[in-house]
């Protein structure tokens, strides 16, 4: 059946009748008002500009640090905001799980709570309940870019108050924003909910207001090779770009061998640059976002602040615009601000000591490089041809066949038959490909590489070699071997 | 004699956490306990449903987002509304916002009358043999021949 | 002036007697009886030789970690070593600073002033003044093998009794234990000093015994360039040797900048090789040891840890048999064995994570490698030539001329003339080579490295950049760049 | 009006740590101070006969190696005996052993009889600024014009 979704920009009158239902689905929708959002955003400095910290830093080689931080509470959302903008140039909004399912009584319930006992009792900011006054109160009260990060599959009310209120970023994307954070929603659901969200990123932009679009990089942050989550950005770019936006952030979730992720960093580039213009866009912006270490931490610190140095001295040695910044609680909870900022702390210190040095270069890295590009034309192609050309109805079907398939996702539109395991030297292979159409050499390529761990460790790739895997980095490893 | 044991695995609330249940579901599995998975994002209904309706013996709730607090409330009391308040019922994950005091977390859970609470460092294959001994325990209910061995509370079920 | 200095293995005689005085240099002296120490050392179990575990993990392909940690009194010692054990592979016993300049009266002041206030005021163990016996007794308490870590220009005594008492490996050597430690002790006197510990380990090896014997490689600490560093290491190598020492552990200490630090790893195996080879030893056991970061720490801990990480790194990159472990303490003062804890825990897990990946390989690290290759062979050449072949005359005649100069120095001994900064890339360089005969295409290779900096910088290459670089680490940076 | 600053440096103790050290030379000698740097492993007879010798303003003491407690006790006394009782008496660097309070630390030595007391990341500007004003403090006693900047201790010296 051809899903009910094609990638053409939303028409003005569609998207009018279709925000009218939007804003009343929640009391705080009332106070949205698109011209006075234009004019909040014109009156921001540059200094809380996102696209501009971006495409300076991008000009200047720099690599910015982002962390991720939210609470249930106004008051102490900004003082967390303000306590962590000294050591980060650009600064978070992450908002909590209920409001993420647009389950903002849940989410009243939360801040009711936390307000009752006085610590945050939601592991967000519930943006949508505090409205576009208290958003517009804590953009005021920051001093730098700020950015919604979420995983919401229907993200339209969240992104129609946090852009009138100022904020300059909206993270997210149809797919991204569901595989990994949705269970029973439609991805043709997700995917219209969200061309919503990029044509009011449109609309913005056509009003003069640039506002940075991130897909969401690293899916389920487990075992995710990188053609799986580089064909989402690029799927998410494709549409996002047809319905307006213009400055793209792309992102990918550290995988833990250097080389890989130096080859994946360099080939995301290259492939969305590729895509992109191929699909006759070429009045972009485009950057990139490392993300650290996104699967089971270790619960010591001194282990978790490792982690979190291997991925920042990645991201470095890749160029990466920015890295998405964890923290030594991460295995634990929610992080404290202190916690936060050592973990930016760590990773700026690698960074600095690594900015001016050579930039890795090797044949493993150009090889490597050069089975993702194979591996994401393999599915581009497929999707394009089960599309008829629309990417939108091709990535439907694409997710529907498991031509495209993310492991470890919640989501039932997900076919998870892809498994993937590690290799000898820790790289991301696949050990079964599902119904994902990879070439044969590429199939052979990752069998070979599984093969010599096999050897090497004396057992067969199986589903406990997977699960070794997903539990290594919790246990100081990045490879499952068997004990010794 | 041989009886087998049956489970209801699932991830509370809204959390969409879905690695550590299908290490549980595996896990459990494999130790030869029969699993019933409602996966993630499940109610306190569809839990105690599957439950009643399975007839099963423990229901091993997750709650890895850090809403377990406010999710996870309530839950013995509607097994026993069902007339399965006998039922085990553990929880495990990382069950409230941020890094708390283990021993504040546990205790809390106890009170909402969880039988045992769980870190995310736990060692599983101790955590089933408890699981295992927990189930025989309800199940004769009078006899309680290794009961000493629970005397202690849980430490040892955990890794640190 | 011919230096009275030779080398050439001390007769049984002149050790004889040598050896009376060293025993009655202090009370504790009297204790030590070689055969008993034999004896001892044969009772030890395989998991406490040090040369054991070295051989093992060489032949494995295994990174080991150690610790720095020592404490005034022996019951806290032997606490803080069962401490710290699970956490590392081998121990060490780090010597307080009064008993390496033989101020074992200043020691037992220190001693006794600890046992009155509860808490060490030493910034190491005094082994001498526990004596063989409690030094025995701590061996006996521990369940690793363990090392005389210390920086003692004149350490007869102290070998003789650490040893005697089960220690199985002995750190340092006539060079690297004068020049960065001492102020006015004559480079000739050391030498001879450590002629006779490097002859008690030949004896021992004499006796089926094999005393692991570890140069200390980092000197200074402090932009040392690589081939000063390894000049140093290869002529102790060569002076132990030739005593009968058969066991030797090379080392250096992390200069900052990738390419060089593993460059000057897989040079110091190759040149060490070479000059051992051709001055006639094959049947030595050669180790490598790779010291993280000797320069001024960040204060903040997860700075510091971070630190720590690269240097694990680069270590592991750099396949080294041995890490020397820093803490995140390290600026601040001697840690606490949590702090020490960490810090291993941190660089296990970065060492596990990228035990398995590729090591790296570049022409950048080829060339860097060759660079010191060159460096060290005209110092080398000029050594032998200064000596007239005998390369202990040969070393003190070379520092009494500039020949060879280490940055940083506070030993009169030593010229200072040479001035290291460093270039663009953060690679230490030579701005000044003082009377160090480096070749001229070396030189201009500096010259011009350096220069990028300078043009990079918009300021000339001057002490104060120098100066900037010593800070440039504990305020966060590599490179020591004017503020922006 | 226009009078020179002359001080005494060095490094007290067994301690070989020269790098700061060098440091310190730098930036003072930069800031147009006469500075007589004896280096590591300094006595504190060696501190004063050269302070003695050459009319120094001030000493200023490292100790980086942890024995700063044992090492520096003592020094002002010494001062007193030779008629410098009144001399200005700094110390700096890794003070004692461990990471201790600083608040401790700095009593610890201010109740020796030192001046003011620096921890490692001091800042030199403000630290040579502030030496300055000491000195010319103790050069004219009574008149004491700017000494409110003084009186609430010296954290301002203090780039933490
Ligand atoms: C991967 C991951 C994600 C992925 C999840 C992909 C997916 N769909 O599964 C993505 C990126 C999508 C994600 C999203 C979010 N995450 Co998340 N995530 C993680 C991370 C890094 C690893 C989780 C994991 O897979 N671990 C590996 C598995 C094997 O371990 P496990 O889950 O702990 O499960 C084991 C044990 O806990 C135990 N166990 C679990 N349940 C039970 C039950 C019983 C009865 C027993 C006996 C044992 C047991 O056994 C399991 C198997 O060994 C953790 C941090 C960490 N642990 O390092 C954060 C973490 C769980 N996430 C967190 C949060 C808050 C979120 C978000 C809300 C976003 C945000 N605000 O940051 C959203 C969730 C939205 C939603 N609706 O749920 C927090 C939870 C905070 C808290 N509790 O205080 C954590 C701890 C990170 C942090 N420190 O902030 N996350
Ligand atoms: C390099 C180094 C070495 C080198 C020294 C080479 C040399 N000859 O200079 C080597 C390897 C030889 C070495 C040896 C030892 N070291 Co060491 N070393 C360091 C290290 C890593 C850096 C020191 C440095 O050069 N810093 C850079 C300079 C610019 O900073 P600085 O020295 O702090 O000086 C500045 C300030 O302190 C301040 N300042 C200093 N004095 C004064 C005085 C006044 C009046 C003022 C205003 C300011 C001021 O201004 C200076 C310039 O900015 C430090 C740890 C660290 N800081 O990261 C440990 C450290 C100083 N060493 C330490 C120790 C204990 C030793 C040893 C005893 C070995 C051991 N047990 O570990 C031996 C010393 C033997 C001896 N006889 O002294 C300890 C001291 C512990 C303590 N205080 O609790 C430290 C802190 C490491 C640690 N955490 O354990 N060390």
């Amino acid at each position: 059946m051809t899903p009910e979704i094609a990638n053409t920009r939303l028409s003005d009158d569609a998207f009018a009748a279709e925000r009218r239902g939007v804003l009343q689905s929640w009391p705080t929708g009332a106070a949205v008002d698109f011209g006075a959002g234009v004019a909040r955003q014109q009156s921001l400095p540059e200094s809380k500009r996102f696209s501009a910290a971006l495409a300076q830093a991008h000009a200047e080689g720099r690599t910015l640090l982002q962390p991720r931080a939210g609470v249930a509470l106004l008051r102490e959302h900004t003082a967390l905001m303000n306590g962590l903008s000294p050591h980060c140039d650009l600064l978070p909004t992450t908002v909590d799980a209920y409001t993420r399912l647009n389950r903002y009584e849940d989410a009243q319930t939360g801040i009711d709570r936390s307000r009752a006992v006085g610590t945050s009792l939601l592991n967000g900011f519930p943006a949508v309940n505090h409205g576009v006054d208290g958003c517009a109160t804590l953009v005021d009260a920051v001093d730098k870019p700020i950015q919604v990060r979420h995983g919401t599959p229907d993200a339209r009310l969240l992104a129609e108050i946090t852009l009138s209120a100022g904020f300059s970023s909206y993270e997210g994307g149809g797919i991204s924003y569901n595989i990994p954070y949705a269970k029973t929603v439609p991805l043709q659901d997700s995917i219209r909910h969200w061309q919503y969200c990029d044509r009011l990123v449109g609309r913005y932009e056509e009003h003069g207001i640039r506002i940075n679009r991130e897909p969401f990089g690293p899916l389920t942050g487990t075992l995710v090779p990188p053609f799986v989550s580089h064909v989402v950005a690029i799927v998410e770019g494709l549409l996002a770009l047809e319905q307006g936006v213009r400055c793209l952030t792309l992102g990918y979730g550290q995988a833990g061998n250097m080389v890989q992720d130096i080859a994946a960093m360099r080939s995301l580039r290259k492939l969305a640059h590729h895509y992109f213009q191929d699909a006759g866009y070429d009045d972009y912006a485009l950057s990139t976002v490392f993300h650290q270490w996104m699967g089971g931490f270790p619960e010591d610190e001194a282990q978790a602040t490792a982690v979190i140095c291997l991925g920042a001295l990645a991201a470095r040695q890749a160029r990466v615009t920015k890295i998405i910044v964890k923290t030594p609680h991460e295995a634990s909870g929610v992080p404290t601000l202190e916690a936060n900022i050592a973990g930016l702390r760590a990773t700026r210190q690698m960074v600095n000591m690594i900015a001016d040095q050579a930039r890795p270069d090797s044949a493993d890295i150009a090889e490597e490089a050069e089975i993702i590009e194979a591996e994401v034309h393999a599915v581009m192609r497929r999707i394009y041809r089960l599309g008829r050309g629309d990417v939108a109805q091709g990535i439907v079907l694409a997710f529907e066949q498991g031509v495209m398939d993310v492991p470890f996702a919640p989501a039932q539109a997900n076919a998870g038959s892809l498994i993937p395991v590690r290799d000898n030297r820790g790289a991301v292979r696949i050990f079964d490909p599902g119904n994902v159409p990879l070439p044969k050499d590429v199939l052979a390529f990752h069998r070979d590489k599984i093969g010599e761990r096999a050897a090497s460790e004396g057992r067969e790739a199986s589903f406990d070699m997977v699960v070794d895997d997903v539990r290594a980095i919790s246990a100081s490893k990045l490879i499952g071997r068997p004990a010794a | 004699m041989e009886q087998g044991y049956k489970v209801i695995l699932g991830v509370i609330g809204s959390d969409c956490h879905v690695v550590g249940n299908r290490i549980l579901d595996r896990a459990l599995s494999d130790a030869g306990i029969k699993v019933v998975n409602l996966g993630v994002m499940v109610s306190q209904e569809e839990f105690v449903t599957a439950a009643v309706g399975e007839g099963a013996d423990a229901i091993l709730v997750s709650s890895i987002y850090g809403h377990g607090e406010i999710d996870c409330a309530g839950m013995r009391e509607r097994c026993e509304e069902r007339g399965a308040g006998d039922i085990v019922l553990y929880a495990g994950g990382n069950l409230v916002i941020g890094k708390k005091d283990w021993k504040e977390v546990e205790a809390l859970f106890l009170d909402m009358g969880y039988d045992r609470v769980f870190r995310p460092s736990v060692n599983l294959a101790e955590m089933i043999a408890g699981l295992r001994r927990d189930i025989d325990l309800r199940r004769v209910p009078q006899l309680g021949h290794n009961s000493a061995a629970f005397d202690t509370g849980a430490p040892f079920l955990d890794a640190r």
